[in-house]
């Protein structure tokens, strides 16, 4: 008798009959697909900001001198007066040269006369944290004389942020779908689970297991299968972020350009918790509800 | 040493005719349908004294094992009253109702082992259920098993079993806590003689040590050996012995 | 006994056993995704072509006057001999009006001299069909003895098609995950349904029946179900991409506008089938093995 | 009238008497082990003529169970030939040994009836799988249901009927295509001896038109009641009678 050595007990529910494997399959490519979807959402979100950023902290001063022998000089004082009114700013003119060349689209490489009163292009780039008020700036100018014109980029500006906000919501949107698909995937495990250890339950049940103790089996199952399915799938979009995130961004001007941060993970982390908990909760508020419909019948 | 022997256990505590006379079962003015159908029980007065044997017969389909599963809370009464250990299962919790089912073993017509838990894990599922210690119980169970004889299958898987083999398994599953009350419905159709013998004795034994033992049978062979009481279902009421002659409460 | 009406026979398959809503929701979720990228995919596709189409069919000729007095003769020279080579296309000049305009966002609202020596700009646009081919206008201009340049925005072009091409694969590796999503969940709740009814099977299978008929029962199930599911993803999908065309299309500069047309319901409909179809081979798949198990192990 | 009454039926095909004597099943040193174990039987040799009555009898565990397996094609014999209708099985395609299936009606220990489908549709499952029409079929199914006493449940669920009412569906489900081979297992293990006898009786009606039949059973009182072949499983090896002689081919 004493050969019989069996010190640890077996598991009470069949681990064999319900197809664990398929399950955690479902989920992993659930998983990456919201993976991606978050990833991509932050991304959209930073490069929003970061692009909305700059151009409100950049602008173009286009100096309109009188005759292009004083131009020279209005520059200086317009130089002067722009940098004592925004100390912290990195104010440059952009030289004539660098003013021929952004009219080259237009004007081709025709040799313009040298005396063609072409407005001096002055750039302004704030520190990060500072905004640029286009009004102040222009009564600046005008103290000292100098008709100017600002352009802010603001137009730019309110485009790159509508695109940013529907990206994100587009993305948020599938992370939702995503999430739906796997609380209905989950039910739909827990009741298939729960049909298939029929059999166990009714045992359980008659020899006075409480309601508790046959739920508690079922949250475990299932909030394994979701930890392991949700982890792949998260580690897989992970990965298959990174790539994308080293490909050329010139590649595609129309596609935001994925732009990492090692803080995502974070997010995926709550992905993967999130997925585990909505497993749990799928099976443990499925086996509750079985449980009542089964005593209810006898 | 089997866990049943009474020759080990000589201060078995309240043995039945040393305390007062306790129901373990009472069932007064009982009725049950299923659904909307006729009634399958009419008006049943039933006492199960605490240390009583009771043989239930009648023909197929007269209502034995549905008797039997108002015992065993699974299912509830269309009407009356239904005591079990002196309490009203109707106004019982849930909580209470899986407690009290701990005190009672079940032996059914199908067996309902657990296919993937070997015999050994089925017959200690009780003691699992109620948070026992493996090595506890361990001994125990092997115990039991040998002496149901099944000691050579209890690695086994349920469907490895012959029909018998089965049949007790389902019956040290049911004896294995020692339950207050033991019900079984039809334990001896799978069996031969000898072995449906030998498992009367092992419930006789637990009858002895303090058990209320309630057996549903057709076996009239089986019954007429045992100077037991005999109570018989017909046309929805419950009558003593095998004649006629109505039962009361 | 004549009371017993019972003219039509009970489905074998126990249908209330295995719950085929949570299935049915799963699979309209991943048909839902699968239709928006199919929709996505190929309003991108569409959008690259038509963009890159039209920005091959048009360009813009700078002529380089040799002096604003001989602008007007010259102009008129260029405009007949292109008119001339490409009878079909649409050429006119721009005008000195427009050609300031061109020049605003540069030199700002600065009052240029009437004298200045801008070149002059000759739009042409194609027939739909054809393409234009930059050197040959060259030569036509030099044997009238013209110069010009010629801005055919074969570098946006380019850049466009990159694009198109890269939210493509995009769409189309996430239409290749939700297949494979699909496979997955076709086959867990095949072999889900198996267990579930193997008891139903181990009867048949004992009173004679064909592995085909068993497998046929198990392949209508899945396949009505992956019909179901598909069938009303892919119609929430074609309403959403519908909703989603009908927004403004300057809210968003980043994310390529879908434009729909209505021959892409034939691939929504080849999405259905393909889902039914993936579902009823799993199911057909999953019940030989198990069958084919089944006989190993008795 | 019951398709099984034999006085509306005086021109039965071939009678047992009338043909040559067939072997409808037949065993030659039949050896079989399950996986590793030990050989449950061995060097079994058995003859079943056309329209023979034959019990099994054995201990609880003695292979009574799978000595019918095998002869079911529920089991794969490890050594030795087995013939049913002449044919030798492990030769058989699978669409052949399907085909043979449907000429065997079984009764088994569980009576494995199907959950979701009336008793009705329970017992008509082996017509429908051969494709037959309900309507040719309709009043067939419903007479024998008469007959064994289930004219009232016809549409109920199998869970809802007694034990004995199940083992009864299970019985018509295996005699409703009128096989030419009948086996059952215990199928008198759950009915009162009253349904038990009328259960035979059944059983030696198909008989007496033609069909094989083989029984395996504990009740000694049964056997002893009925003048047919009684073959005893002791050691994996096949005896006849109820005495000790061993059986040969
Ligand atoms: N769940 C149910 N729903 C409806 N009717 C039921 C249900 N269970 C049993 N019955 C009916 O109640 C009657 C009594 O059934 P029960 O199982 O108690 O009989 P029994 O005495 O145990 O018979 P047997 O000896 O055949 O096991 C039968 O006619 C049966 O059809
Ligand atoms: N699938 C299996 N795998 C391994 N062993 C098995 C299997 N099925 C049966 N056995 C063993 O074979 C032996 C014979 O079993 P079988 O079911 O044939 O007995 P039986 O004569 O029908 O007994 P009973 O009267 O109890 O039904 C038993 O010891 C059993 O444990
Ligand atoms: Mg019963
Ligand atoms: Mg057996």
């Amino acid at each position: 008798m004493d050969e019989f050595e069996n010190t640890a007990s077996q598991p009470l529910l069949n681990t064999a009959a319900d197809n664990a494997r398929s399950l955690i399959i479902v989920l992993a490519i659930m998983s990456f697909l919201a993976a991606l979807a978050i990833l991509l959402s932050l991304s959209a979100d930073r490069l929003g900001k970061n692009w909305q950023g700059e151009l409100q902290r950049t602008a173009t001063i286009q100096l309109l001198v009188s005759s292009p022998e004083l131009a020279e000089a209005e520059t200086q004082t317009a130089l002067k007066s722009l940098r004592a009114a925004l100390p912290e700013a990195d104010i440059s003119p952009l030289g004539t040269v660098k003013s021929r060349e952004l009219l080259t689209p237009w004007l081709g490489n025709i040799e313009l006369p040298e005396d063609l009163p072409l407005p001096v292009l002055i750039s302004v780039t704030l520190d990060s944290g500072d905004t640029l008020s286009a009004p102040r700036i222009m009564t600046v100018l005008r103290e000292e004389g100098l008709l100017a014109e600002i352009d802010d980029h603001s137009r730019w500006s309110d485009q790159i942020g509508k695109s940013a906000r529907g990206l994100k919501a587009a993305a948020l949107t599938i992370l939702a779908l995503i999430f739906g698909a796997g609380i209905a995937i989950s039910a739909f495990a827990t009741q298939a689970a729960l049909s298939t250890q029929r059999d166990v339950i009714r045992v359980l049940v008659q020899v006075g297991a409480e309601d508790s103790f046959i739920a508690k089996l079922f949250i475990r199952q299932a909030g394994l299968r979701g930890l392991k399915g949700s982890f792949i799938g998260a580690v897989l979009g992970l990965l298959a972020a990174v790539i994308l995130s080293l490909r050329n961004p010139k590649d595609t001007a129309l596609l935001p350009d994925l732009n990492m941060n090692w803080t995502d993970s974070f997010y995926l982390v709550l992905l993967i918790i999130g997925i585990t908990l909505i497993c749990s909760a799928a099976a443990g508020f499925t086996t509750y509800r079985l449980l009542r419909r089964e005593r209810r019948r006898s | 040493m089997p866990i049943i022997n009474p020759v080990s256990s000589p201060t078995v505590p309240p043995a039945p005719e040393a305390g007062a006379m306790v129901d373990v079962v009472r069932f007064e003015r009982v009725g049950l349908r299923y659904g909307r159908g006729p009634e399958i029980l009419t008006d049943v007065n039933m006492r199960l004294a605490r240390g009583s044997f009771t043989f239930l017969t009648g023909s197929s389909g007269a209502g034995k094992s549905t008797l039997l599963k108002l015992c065993y809370l699974t299912l509830k009464q269309s009407r009356g009253l239904i005591n079990l250990f002196e309490s009203d299962i109707s106004v019982m919790s849930r909580a209470e109702q899986q407690a009290t089912k701990q005190r009672i073993g079940v032996v059914l017509q199908d067996f309902r082992l657990i296919d993937h838990l070997s015999v050994f894990e089925n017959v200690a599922l009780p003691l699992r259920v109620t948070g026992e210690k493996r090595e506890a119980y361990r001994q125990d169970v092997m115990e039991l098993l040998q002496w149901v004889g099944l000691g050579h299958v209890m690695e086994a898987m349920p469907q490895t079993l012959s029909g018998g083999e089965q049949q007790r398994a389902a019956i040290a599953r049911a004896v294995i806590s020692k339950p207050d009350l033991l019900i079984a419905d039809e334990p001896t159709g799978n069996v031969d003689p000898v072995i449906g013998r030998r498992l009367l004795r092992l419930f006789s034994e637990m009858n002895r040590m303090g058990t209320t033992v309630l057996i549903a049978t057709h076996d009239i062979n089986l019954i007429s050996e045992f100077s037991v009481d005999v109570m018989r279902i017909e046309n929805g009421q419950l009558f003593s012995g095998l004649e006629n002659g109505r039962v009361h409460g």
